[in-house]
């Protein structure tokens, strides 16, 4: 299932709405586990839209959606100006007056530790999230 | 709906009640609250999140900086989110240890007893 | 909003719950027009699956759904063999005997009738079905 | 869940409670329920519609087919269909003039009466 969304804010929640939906179209698919993909993908789709903002780039955004009986497969792709996952920064540690001068930086990490695999694929040309997830919890 | 926010003041605090999505479309506007409720010199702010389906990264991130506004006016800020799915995000996040999730408004101490 | 899925029936469910969420995204939208909604894309959605099935292409069918404030248009694309739909015979009468032996040939005409304005735009290369409801019920 | 199909036999009739939406996906299912009705000879099938949240052409034209397979065994069909947005995609193909849509089980009289 493929889904071409405007880049706008209002749609994540159609879009969290889609991808949930077709997971349960998989009957082995635990609810609490379409509960973290809809986080994921919204974790992905708002980052995308963010990027494009960020470079004026009002393309849709592609979200692809994938059940394959004990796991589901999500791509969002974007053509923001991508970015090196690999070095994302951690944020200060919770105990630290610091951190709450981070109302951001958490989408990223957060898809790493809910999906069972998430690859990310990026270049001036735009990004590619892809996340994998296990129809059971982790 | 995504996002609404009523406000409903009781004696010694301010309870925000939210109702829909907190999300990349629905923080602007609980972003907004807190920024008035910062603006008119009020002290304890409460976010009602009871009635809240659905919160992500972006909606954390707009409750961290309603603390920091709040704090840095000398307010201060109390959650109250008993839905298990909820609390599950704020608890990925570690904010479970920033925040204590309180299940109810009635069960959030007085702003004195807090400090 | 473009949606791109399997040409199988059980996809349909999910295409009726799309179309219903995107259009529930505009307060004007009438719940009862959002009903007629479902229906309609059900009617051009199957016909769109029925028509690929009988010359055995598998492509996916593609739904644009895009609504604009006062009203929402729909588009069903396939590539089925295509079709005259200026003459799709009319059922028999109700009252007779006869209509009881037609199960199908239902679905054009409720298109014609709950919609606004039904295009149907088709050739051997398969059909597109623009659909255009009116936020209030006609 | 697409459609599921209930089987529950009364004194004189066979009731089938349909749960689902009752579309090209749903009615396979259906069609082979009635199949295995009029083959064993059951004389009087109730549709039972309550719990059908959907229904289109492809389902009424399931529903016109049963009548159909059932009078050539000699038998009836009666449809239980109380919600108004089910029984409008009835009338408006006129299948309302083919089948009394009854509000409840209850309220289907008996073969005999009905014929
Ligand atoms: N799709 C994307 N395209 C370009 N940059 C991205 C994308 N996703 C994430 N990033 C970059 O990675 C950073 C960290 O992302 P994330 O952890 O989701 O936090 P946040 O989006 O809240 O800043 C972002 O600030 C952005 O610079
Ligand atoms: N997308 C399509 N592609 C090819 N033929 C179509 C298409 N839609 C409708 N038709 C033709 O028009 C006929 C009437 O369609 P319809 O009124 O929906 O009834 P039904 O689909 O139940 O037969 C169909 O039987 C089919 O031959």
């Amino acid at each position: 299932m493929e889904l071409v969304v405007p880049a706008r804010a209002e749609y994540l929640q159609l879009v969290r709405a889609i991808v949930g939906a077709t997971a349960g179209l998989e009957p082995s698919m635990d609810p609490g586990r379409v509960a973290d993909l809809r986080l994921v993908v919204s974790e992905a789709v708002s980052n995308a839209i963010k990027a494009q903002a960020s470079v004026g780039v009002a393309d849709p955004i592609l979200v692809r959606c994938e059940p394959s009986g004990d796991r589901i497969v999500v791509e969002v792709a974007d053509h923001g100006p991508g970015f090196d996952a690999g070095s994302v920064p951690d944020l200060p540690p919770v105990e630290t007056a610091e951190r709450l001068d981070h109302e951001s930086g958490l989408g990223v990490s957060l898809m790493r530790r809910l999906a069972d695999e998430a690859v990310v694929e990026s270049g001036p040309n735009g990004t590619v999230v892809r996340l994998t997830l296990g129809s059971r919890g982790r | 709906m995504r996002l609404d926010v009523h406000r409903s003041p009781r004696d010694d605090r301010v309870v925000l009640v939210l109702v829909g999505e907190l999300d990349l479309a629905g923080a602007p506007r609980l972003r907004q609250a807190v920024v008035a409720e910062a603006a008119a010199g009020e002290r304890h702010v409460v976010l009602d999140l009871t009635a809240v389906d659905f919160i992500d990264s972006t909606g954390l991130g707009v409750v961290v900086g309603a603390l920091r506004r709040l704090r840095t006016h000398d307010g201060e800020l109390s959650v109250v989110c008993p839905e298990p799915r909820l609390r599950r995000v704020f608890e990925m996040c570690d904010l479970d240890r920033v925040f204590t999730l309180h299940g109810s408004v009635d069960e959030v101490p007085s702003e004195r007893e807090t400090a």
